[in-house]
């Protein structure tokens, strides 16, 4: 086919659809629901596809039968015991199946087990770096309240000594990290009013944390959208529709 | 390879840990404790209630992540909502991204119906397995939630870039919204879509707080514990650092490898080669890698 | 707290209205091309002088992670980076770690930067010469733990095509000359939509100079790293892209020919050059993108501000 | 040789894997019969061992230098090297399981639509629509993933050029990259006007929350503005900033304030909920793994 017919065909599909999505924002109407249909069966058609191309068959199968290469040399050995995989992962399918339901656990149990186990060995690994960067000195080291800015000759000195400023910042850090765990404490009844505050500002300071989270989004999702704007606009209207 | 020097307070740590949690799940089997309110939680049945009086279905979401403890734990608290739901019969759409939690919750769901005594309201629309791919599920979703005009919707698990979406749509025809997310780029758009959410950790307390399983109760004493170890050995290793910091600095300039305790603790020298144990090799295989 | 107050006689702007504000916006802004005035970050600063200042006889490993979807900020900084590697002759061995659309995405991407960096230098970029794709790696964890252990080892495995078509080890490519471990590549480089720049840090940080370029959402995140010299530079989002388009095109701390100087960084102070000279493109998606992006981001404090006058105004009215 | 293998394509092979099919099905119909009373048992039996392996990965003191080829030199040592390369087999574990019971997700789907054709329940035409779409990109993925990996590599070479595309090749161009693809860009990209109307409508000076909430938002996303910034600066030069780096007035530079927000109260803050959601999960994984809550929670 001509690369320009095929293009043309390609972005305005694509165009067509894009607009059937952001229907949905004024109302959910028919064409959205079309499009909406079109993406699922796609979506669960390629799930059908992947599924071997990308997991079962390298990551299975091919462990399972081995290799011989085209050019020589040496191929891999079969590992027949992969073959096991099969009937535990059909067990799954029992589900459907009133009565030998709970066969279905036998699967999903393994999965689970898998991910229990690597949790506990995990957990050390995941949260270590992360004590050690809530402990930092708060006494300051040098008495100045604020870090000199930085020159090649006192950097590595800089990186080393704590400044008065530095210390505060890592006191707020503290309170922060204590106040908020204080907040997820459940079993306890605070009674006094002290830490009835301490657990409310744990609260209030999370939602600096969130409010911070949701300013720094916003630049990725608006990136989104203009690109998709300079997709309809720019590359299938302008160049490729009126040829510029 | 850590197994030597300070490596061994590290398994140390999680063990404590560990035995926290098993100590208070014996400990608790028979005794009250108590549970501090959570917010989103008491506003379930209120959420069923209405869906109920409106004739609509209430809609609960697992999330997107794989099958692991978190959308086990999302469909712990389905459960319970179902029970509520089955009792008020009011129909369900519990919708899923991720086959293995699929097949979990059809389980699941179906063992309330029947425990409830009513196993012919559960039907083939009840738990459905939406799509696999993010954004394809994202607008399935939106478009049950339309269409169906769902009056109360639970949003609990792993969530993704799609958790606005489904939350600015459950807004768009007033539903009663409560969401939960362990993934904290999420928690904000929750914050500022949901009528309730569930911060962290309130997220796993959710079940023992609904249900009060003693093992679940005693399990979330456990955790408070190991949270309390954890915000002591921060205080502990300030407390040191601060202190050792200034020696530290001077030591660093005859002996540029010094460190304090903290670091030693953290960051565990690798074991020395010199004790590397003789090992005989194979035969054939020492020679082809 | 997010239910909407329905009060009689307010002037609560309806949803519709601004998401057709929003499209409005963006679809008009897409066509205007200015310069908007830019200060560099510290962290793309770096970023720019680690790559011009690399050891151009060492080839450096690519991790491209992101696909279609985030091609918005992702596309504008790989764009930026190959342009700067292939006008530096650096080479390139491209691999892909999160999505399996990963590597095509990439392999257009430098092909097309390839062709155009030859109309103005006439000097080919080829594949297996000059890059090579060195594979799709879905258990990302294990493989660069072993890329750590013996580079050499955890490659030979995997195929490229050469130059005649045929399938090579990929460690047969003039691109791994003289490359044995990862310690023996120039850099470490990693675009990515998603949390994978974690997983290499956490696995080749302190063996090889890395650098990031991630997407907004990324970002916070990723910056621990730069802070704490894991990584050597960042690009953070379309700011990132932009950031790298203006110091391609004007040098960084460099004066242009009336002594003036265009971008400046108060961190890295020393002149970088950009690429002035020639017909090179230097400003492309990151320049085009910022005018709309400044636009939304506007429209979305103004409809704050509007939101909250609104409530002090019904709080009035109430209280008095 | 290589215990648990066979050469590829060796009949050996075959008849090992018919074995290990033949076995393990004959587990599964063992299985249908056993007593309801052992069945808990039995799943909670294989959780534990699947589980086990890891555990013992992180209680079992790791063999130290291991170099390829290696004999291990006592027993400790040896059930250190079978746990490593034990654990690099079991990786996959999950993704394969995972990816049998995907096909189920998809049946499931396929069956939910089926019947709403079938009995021309609401809407049917679109579950039509959707049956139509499944099918289509099964057979065009398939029959293009066989054509690509029976090409050879010049015919790959020439494919490049478009022309040259055989019809499966650019067919699944067209419906993967041209429309499955574009929209998920699309619905990606629709998050852009729930922001906008999520904050306007949050963002008010209501509670305390949503104070702090629209105040931190602001400050990050007047950051952002490349522009804002810019001025901003200058005018933080203008006050002295530029002249004397030293000087206090710097630190009210956005990115300074993003910075302090970022460092001292966002992170820290962020860290406390992981701490917190560190330890529920390790609870959980612990009940999981032990079954001390029945399988799927409900009793």
């Amino acid at each position: 086919m001509n690369p320009e017919t095929y293009s043309l065909i390609k972005l305005t599909l694509g165009v067509i659809a894009t607009f059937g999505l952001y229907s949905v924002l004024y109302r959910e109407n028919k064409f959205y629901r079309f499009w909406e249909h079109v993406f699922l069966g796609l979506a669960g058609g390629w799930a059908l596809v992947a599924l071997w191309k990308e997991t079962l068959k390298p990551s299975w199968y091919d462990k399972m039968a081995g290799s011989i290469p085209e050019t020589g040399g040496e191929g891999t050995p079969g590992y027949f015991v992969w073959a096991i995989l099969l009937p535990i992962g059909m067990m799954g399918y029992m589900v459907f199946n009133k009565k030998h339901a709970w066969m279905s656990r036998i699967p999903i149990g393994i999965i689970l087990g898998i991910w229990s186990g690597q949790q506990l060995l995990n957990f050390w690994r995941t949260y270590s770096p992360q004590f050690r960067s809530s402990m930092p000195t708060i006494v300051p080291t040098r008495w100045e309240f604020m870090q000199p800015a930085a020159t090649p000759e006192n950097f590595t000195d800089l990186a080393r000594h704590t400044y008065i400023s530095e210390a505060i910042g890592n006191l707020v850090a503290v309170i922060t990290v204590l106040a908020v765990l204080s907040y997820f404490i459940f079993s306890i009844e605070l009674k006094s009013k002290f830490m009835q505050g301490v657990t409310k500002s744990g609260r209030y300071l999370l939602m600096i944390g969130f409010g911070a989270i949701f300013g720094s989004t916003v630049m990725m999702r608006f990136t989104l959208l203009i690109d998709r704007m300079y997709f309809i606009w720019v590359e299938w209207m302008s160049q490729r529709l009126l040829g510029n | 390879m850590q197994y030597f020097d300070t490596g061994k307070y590290q398994v140390l740590f999680v063990l404590v840990m560990v035995a926290f949690i098993l100590i208070n799940i014996f400990r608790a089997q028979n005794k009250d404790i108590f549970i501090r309110r959570i917010a989103g939680l008491n506003a379930i049945e209120d959420a069923v209630g209405r869906a109920t009086e409106m004739g609509k279905p209430v809609l609960m979401v697992p999330g997107l992540g794989a099958l692991n403890a978190i959308s086990v734990q999302a469909l712990n608290i389905f459960a319970h909502i179902t029970r509520t739901a089955a009792r008020f019969a009011s129909p369900i759409r519990l919708c899923c991204g991720e086959a293995a939690v699929f097949a979990v919750a059809q389980e699941v769901i179906r063992d309330v119906y029947q425990s409830e005594g009513v196993p012919e309201r559960m039907d083939g629309d009840s738990v459905r397995f939406v799509s696999d791919r993010q954004f394809a599920f994202a607008a399935g979703v939106s478009g049950i939630m339309l269409r169906e005009q769902t009056a109360a919707t639970f949003f609990m698990g792993e969530f993704f870039a799609e958790s606005l979406i489904f939350a600015e749509t459950a807004n768009s025809i007033g539903a009663i919204q409560v969401a939960s997310s362990t993934e904290n780029t999420q928690t904000p758009f929750f914050i500022a879509a949901c009528d309730y959410v569930l911060i962290g950790e309130e997220f796993y307390a959710a079940s023992a707080y609904l249900t009060r399983k003693p093992v679940l109760v005693g399990s979330l004493v456990g955790q408070d514990w190991g949270k309390m170890l954890i915000a002591s050995l921060v205080v502990l290793g300030i407390a040191m650092e601060s202190s050792q910091r200034k020696g530290w600095i001077e030591q660093m300039e005859n002996d540029p490898a010094a460190k304090t305790s903290m670091m030693r603790l953290f960051s565990p020298e690798p074991p020395d080669p010199a004790t590397k144990p003789v090992r005989q090799k194979h035969p054939e295989e020492g020679e082809a890698q | 707290m997010a239910t909407p107050q329905k009060v009689p006689g307010s002037l609560n702007i309806p949803r519709e209205a601004l998401f057709a504000a929003l499209f409005v916006v963006c679809s008009i802004l897409v066509f205007v091309s200015i310069e908007l005035p830019n200060r560099v970050s510290n962290n793309s600063a770096d970023l720019y002088k680690v790559l011009k200042e690399i050891d151009k006889t060492k080839p450096v490993i690519l991790q491209s992670d992101w696909t279609k979807s985030t091609r918005g900020e992702s596309g504008a900084q790989f764009d930026a980076l190959v342009r700067i590697l292939i006008r530096e002759r650096v080479k390139i061995a491209l691999m892909s770690g999160a999505d399996p659309q990963a590597p095509e995405v990439a392999r257009e991407a430098i092909r097309r930067i390839a062709v155009e960096t030859e109309k103005v230098t006439g000097q080919p970029y080829k594949q297996w010469e000059d890059w090579v794709f060195i594979g799709f790696f879905p258990g990302i964890e294990a493989s660069l733990q072993s890329f750590s252990s013996n580079l050499r080892n955890a490659l030979s495995a995997n195929k490229d095509s050469d130059t005649a078509g045929v399938k090579r080890s990929v460690m047969e490519s003039p691109v791994f000359a003289g490359v044995n471990r990862i310690e023996d590549m120039g850099a470490y480089i990693i675009v990515t939509a998603s949390k994978t720049s974690r997983i290499a840090i956490e696995r080749l940080s302190g063996k090889v100079t890395m650098l990031g370029l991630v997407t907004g959402v990324m970002g916070p995140e990723t910056y621990n790293y730069y802070q704490s010299g894991q990584l050597s530079g960042l690009a953070i989002g379309l700011k990132g892209a932009y950031d790298m388009e203006s110091m391609m095109a004007y040098g960084l701390n460099t004066p242009d020919g009336q002594g003036v100087i265009k971008v400046s960084n108060a961190k890295v102070t020393d002149p970088i050059e950009g690429y002035t000279g020639e017909e090179f493109i230097n400003l492309a998606n990151g320049q085009k993108y910022i005018v709309p992006l400044h636009g939304a981001i506007i429209l979305l404090i103004t409809a704050i501000l509007l939101g909250n006058i609104e409530t002090i105004r019904q709080r009035r009215r109430r209280n008095g | 040789m290589i215990p648990w293998s066979f050469e590829s394509g060796s009949t050996q092979l075959k008849i090992a894997i018919f074995v290990t099919l033949a076995l393990g099905f004959g587990l599964f119909f063992a299985l249908m019969k056993t007593p309801p009373r052992l069945r808990p048992k039995i799943a909670a039996t294989f959780t534990f061992l699947a589980g086990l392996l890891y555990v013992g990965i992180w209680l079992w003191p790791t063999a130290h230098g291991r170099e390829a080829g290696d004999i291990p030199a006592n027993f400790t040592e040896g059930v250190a090297f079978w746990l490593e390369d034990t654990q690099s087999q079991f990786q996959n574990l999950s993704n394969i399981l995972t990816s049998f019971l995907l096909l189920m997700g998809v049946f499931s789907l396929v069956r939910l639509h089926a019947t709403r054709v079938s009995k021309k329940q609401r809407d049917w035409p679109f579950s039509l629509v959707l049956l139509i779409c499944v099918a289509i990109m099964t057979f065009i993925g398939y029959w293009d993933w066989l054509t690509v990996m029976n090409m050879k590599p010049e015919e790959l070479e020439a494919m490049r050029d478009v022309t040259n595309q055989p019809f499966a090749v650019w067919m699944k161009d067209l419906l993967f990259d041209g429309l499955l693809q574009t929209m998920e860009a699309a619905m990606f990209s629709i998050i852009a006007f729930y922001i906008l109307s999520a904050a306007y409508r949050a963002f008010r000076v209501r509670s305390v929350e949503a104070t702090i909430l629209l105040a931190s938002a602001i400050i990050v996303m007047l950051g952002l503005l490349g522009m804002a910034e810019n001025y901003w600066s200058i005018m933080i030069d203008n006050m002295g900033g530029l002249e004397d780096p030293n000087a206090l007035v710097n630190n009210l530079r956005l990115e300074a304030i993003t910075q302090f927000i970022r460092d001292n109260l966002q992170t820290p803050g962020l860290r406390a909920i992981d701490f917190g959601v560190g330890v529920g999960a390790l609870a959980m994984a612990l009940r999981l793994w032990l079954s001390l809550e029945r399988g799927g929670s409900t009793s």
